[in-house]
């Protein structure tokens, strides 16, 4: 990627920005649960014992959580095909999660759904969504009901490099701007879109300045970094609840492992992967900038934590029964 | 009761609904009309053909929203205020523009409910119009309902006259599944008694229009008209055709379909949807399966060509099916069993 | 129109854009072809012998003949809805064009297309097209053509103000600069689209300024000034045909009558057409620029040419058969 | 003659017709790879399950073109260039996604020899996949070649094996119309003999693949392997099962369909595109106003539900019709007119 379009990080004025301890510790917990999920996940798929296709999130943990930190329960978020991080940074329940991606009865989505369509309404997460440039133009929907109902709610829509080339996510961005919704874009951009480099396939290889042009604030931030993606994540959230309008923020930082698990990986340059989970790694960096505030033990007590909450989201998983089979044929519709 | 044209009834149908429910918004192209415009005030359009005109004057621009020419924002909007508390009815101007826009109702809303394990639910309604006949040519004449029917997860409705309209409207927009709402463009001015009071038609309840022991006579929509048109010439000749009018193609009336085929045991069956895969197979294939037994002559579908829709009146005219094509089968299925 | 975000005009270095007496009456004639052309489908169309959606290009007659004088035959246009005025700037037979819109059997495209469809592909002219953004993607196809084929050859989308949205165009636009393509991407702000306003609809208010987000360069011209098209068209199609990639060009000029024909144009404030008919009438502004070197006589002559060649059309329109019913059913494949 | 995997003989197919005429150009998400990337001269993928690899290696990145993640611009282009001269071979990964980008082929490169009075052709194809049962849930596992093959000016093609698919994708790619290339997921790894040579199966011819003068079962694609499963199960029973593979549902083979008719009086149709309004349902209809006096009992459509592709392969399993599904029609057909 071309790292001379990044701009200056936007590093906070107060420190940390100004998050107290509890804080620091709530939004740890969530990237450090999504980096043991999708690691587990990674294992796990290796046993054979998972279906389907699995796209894992780990690397851009500070993205989800460093957005997802504003947002409260009634605040919505639309997701992509590489949506568990953003389930946990909305709150959606780790075990039934992973008993969807398992196919099981008690999955969030009754095993109907999966990994590509994982969705907990009642959190305010809209699912991940199978199609690129699903988010946007759902978001766009939840910001109009959010405005309908004058509660100071917003929408926020996840979507990848890849996607923010799609014709769906342009027209989300300027039907946002005509009707001023509270919204916010944000595009990770991991720098590939399956096996096609982000500098191939964003033709004017800036996804913010390209959004700008849309009309609507846009900020490229260091996306391993969680406080500066906290940080913009706070100016745009506010101005969406205070009526301002929509914004867009690009996250930059790179996933770490196949675009979906089994994938080779052929186009990451010898080291570059290595050279990031070394260099940019998203939890490392946060317990490095907190480090003043929270101690070394304090973060490795999370970590066990987790570790033991995706062990015993797994042996759920494991143990729990497939769906009956004539579930087959219930919730197509809701009157018959 | 007020004789009232197909457009009045569907205009009355969402004023008395967006009344009654805040939750509901419309969306779309000129919807209102004039907006950005320097004449202040100003409802230029209500809908390209007027159909919502009215509404923006009660209700504002913050519950009819005019949009920019983008119909995947447009449903995909439309989807998003669904799941999340709002009843959006979105118009999507001609049917035939699904082809940029499919996506926010083939993938998203038609399959949430399903996808999610039952958790959620997407009740907004795609206004759109269907239907050869105006002289719009090949991108603006179609009637893609085969398609939508096809589609698990969604609900599809064609009126074919102004009492159905509303009723059929209100319910739709009431229902807490997708309904695509097709509305045929060369119907909005026919005129009928419709009450002034709201009423909702259920889904999934054929109208007879006509009784008949000899033929059953299956269309939706403006066909309807033309298989009138074709009963009258049949009666002459001593032929009684029961004309059935389904309303809805998904659910479909199919115990209606059985009842009358029980009947007649003879199944002509006229249909614009398409010369393929349309809903005149959908439904010939669902009798010739069920009711294989009653039927003593071969079903015969009646639908255009397997061409585009053209332009220049003299062939657009032979296109559209008409009444002596359904005469011509009714006579044949007559002398099947001879 | 926010004329504020309109750019200084780009008056040319050369007087007249270099152009010799012979290009001026050729660029001329097919103005005025158009503006007479589309009055008399105005007058006709009141007869009630026209069927069909009719969308005038009357006052927008500078864009589509300031581009396509650049152009050769083998090179290619999209067109849209409004799609007369190519046709002619491209070089489509007018007569022929004419019994088309009466739905002949002769008619350009043997009755089947009408007024949105006509087309020839012969002259490169790729259709009207009544899927508003459906010329910038078939634009980059053709454009694919001309880089595949290596001879210079360029394609042309026309696109409007409405059109500038929809998630196709944007589409284009980013694969256009991805794969270099020698196409240039024209939008004719004409403030409206059917009733709405560009103000309202286009988020940003500034086409040319989104477009140039996508990486490609873009200006913004006077519509009504032949000149100003010309000179910026000059700068695209060369720039196209050296290889050096795509361009946009947004052209500003409202049209003189409504979205069709019929409709009652309540969105004009008073005296906005008369005042444009007065001030910026392309024919008019293109007489007085041109005046130095062609004489009012020579305008008039081909104004009365132009007039004569359209009676003669529309006599030929009315004379000529309907189609046979049997052709109905051919020209659905090729192979049968 | 050597042994080849579906995915081997497309990608023979595809390198063959490349190397033969250059006006070929194939164009999709990643059927190269790698592009952009720091890792030089790298072709990372060709194609999602490697149909295309080796193509760009051969052929380059002007004739084989990696491109954004936009459908319809794909779509559009390919459009475009086939217009204008080129016969383009666009990738749509999964048909699941043609909501995003119909309008390309429903409305422009189908309809343009039409709608310009026969004065254009649009020779293009696209391929995509199709199918349940790799998992992949509600939108990457559909089938919607009914939609294809209801548009008038497309054809529309599924492959059950590799011989038809290497001579039915040359055919695809030298035929002028525009073409939707259907490949199901679960069908890359089945291999069989195939010509080294290249060869063209005509389109509208069906494959007979098992003769039998009880029942007629039509199938197309994967369902194929059904239904000669269900033929072994009731071949044991003493019923002898004819199995036609139209392989191609735009044009239809209607001669052998109604051939096998007469010589059985019995079909079965099992399909996997919809349980409404889809192939089967278009062939159930043909059958039964054309050969209806042939009939000896009802015609048996097997379909999925009417519900959208679940993930769990618990259910996704039960989703997919299976042999003893047809295998209990065929009893039911055998039975009827006894
Ligand atoms: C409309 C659509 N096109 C293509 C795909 C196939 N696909 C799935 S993920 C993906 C890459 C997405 O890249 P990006 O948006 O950058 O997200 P990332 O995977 O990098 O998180 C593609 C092409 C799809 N699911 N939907
Ligand atoms: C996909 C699509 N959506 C909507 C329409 C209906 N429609 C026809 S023309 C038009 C307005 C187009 O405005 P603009 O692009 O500015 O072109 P203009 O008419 O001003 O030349 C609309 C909405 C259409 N034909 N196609
Ligand atoms: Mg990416
Ligand atoms: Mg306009």
């Amino acid at each position: 990627m071309n790292t001379e379009t990044m701009r200056a990080d936007n590093s906070s004025s107060s420190p940390l920005n100004g998050l107290e301890t509890g804080q620091l510790l709530d939004a740890y917990r969530k990237m450090a649960a999504i980096r043991a999920f999708e690691e587990r996940l990674h294992t796990e798929n290796l046993s054979g014992d998972i279906a389907g296709f699995i796209h894992l999130y780990a690397g851009e943990e500070a993205i989800a959580v460093g957005v997802c930190e504003h947002l409260r329960e009634s605040d919505f978020i639309g997701s992509t095909h590489r949506g568990h991080g953003h389930c946990i940074a909305k709150g959606c329940d780790i075990k039934l999660m992973m008993c969807e991606i398992f196919g099981k009865e008690n999955g969030l989505c009754a095993g109907k759904g999966g990994s590509m369509h994982i969705a907990d309404l009642s959190r305010g997460m809209l699912g991940a969504n199978a199609i690129v440039g699903g988010a946007p133009s759902l978001a766009i929907g939840a910001a109009l009901t959010c405005k309908h109902q004058g509660e100071g709610m917003v929408a926020v829509s996840f979507t990848g490099d890849g996607g923010s080339n799609q014709g769906t996510t342009f027209e989300a961005m300027n039907m946002a701007v005509v009707l001023k919704l509270p919204v916010v874009f944000v595009f990770e951009n991991n720098g590939y879109a399956e096996a096609t480099a982000h500098d191939y396939a964003v033709g004017c290889r800036d996804i913010a300045a390209r959004a700008a042009g849309f009309g609507l604030p846009a900020e490229k931030v260091d996306g391993t970094d969680f406080f500066a993606v906290h940080e913009a994540a706070a100016r745009a959230v506010a101005r969406a609840r205070n009526g301002e309008g929509p914004g867009v923020i690009e996250a930059v930082a790179q996933r770490w492992y196949g675009h979906f698990e089994g994938e080779a990986c052929a186009y990451f340059a010898e080291g570059e992967i290595e050279a990031l989970r070394q260099n940019k790694d998203p939890l490392k960096l946060f317990r490095d900038k907190a480090g003043a505030v929270v101690s070394a033990d304090e973060f490795k007590r999370v970590d066990a934590e987790v570790v033991a909450l995706i062990d015993e989201a797994v042996e759920l998983a494991r143990g729990s029964a497939l769906p009956a089979t004539d579930t087959l044929l219930t919730d197509v519709y809701v009157s018959y | 009761m007020t004789s009232k044209t197909v457009r009045e009834a569907i205009t009355e149908a969402l004023l008395q609904e967006m009344r009654r429910d805040p939750s509901i918004v419309l969306m779309g192209e000129d919807v209102r009309g004039g907006a950005g415009s320097a004449v202040e005030n100003l409802e230029a359009w209500g809908g390209v053909l007027g159909v919502t005109k009215g509404l923006w004057s009660e209700f504002g621009s913050a519950r009819v929203i005019d949009t920019p020419i983008t119909e995947s924002a447009i449903l995909g909007m439309a989807a998003g205020a669904a799941m999340t508390g709002m009843r959006p009815v979105a118009e999507l101007m001609f049917a035939d523009f699904f082809g940029v826009c499919f996506d926010a109702i083939y993938n998203q809303a038609s399959k949430f409910r399903y996808m999610f394990g039952g958790k959620a639910k997407s009740p907004m309604v795609v206004r759109t119009m269907i239907g050869a006949g105006l002289r719009a040519a090949a991108q603006h004449s179609q009637s893609p309902y085969h398609i939508f029917t096809s589609v698990p997860g969604l609900k599809c409705v064609m009126p074919a006259n102004a009492y159905d309209a509303k009723g059929l409207l209100i319910q739709a927009i009431r229902d807490d599944d997708p309904v695509v709402f097709c509305e045929h463009k060369t119907l909005y001015e026919k005129a009928m008694e419709v009450p002034d009071e709201s009423y909702a038609i259920p889904f999934g309840e054929a109208n007879i229009l006509r009784e008949g022991s000899d033929v059953s006579i299956v269309a939706f929509s403006s066909m309807v008209y033309v298989a009138l048109e074709a009963a009258d010439v049949l009666a002459r000749e001593g032929i009684a055709a029961e004309i059935i009018d389904p309303r809805s193609s998904s659910p479909l009336d199919t115990d209606t379909l059985v009842e009358t085929v029980e009947q007649t045991g003879r199944l002509v069956i006229v249909d614009e949807s398409a010369a393929r895969c349309g809903v005149a197979h959908d439904i010939a294939a669902f009798v010739s399966q069920e009711a294989f037994a009653l039927l003593k002559a071969p079903i015969q579908i009646i639908t255009p060509p397997h061409t585009p829709v053209p332009f220049s009146p003299a062939l657009e005219d032979v296109w559209i099916p008409a009444a002596d094509r359904i005469v011509r089968a009714a006579r044949t299925v007559m002398r099947a069993d001879d």
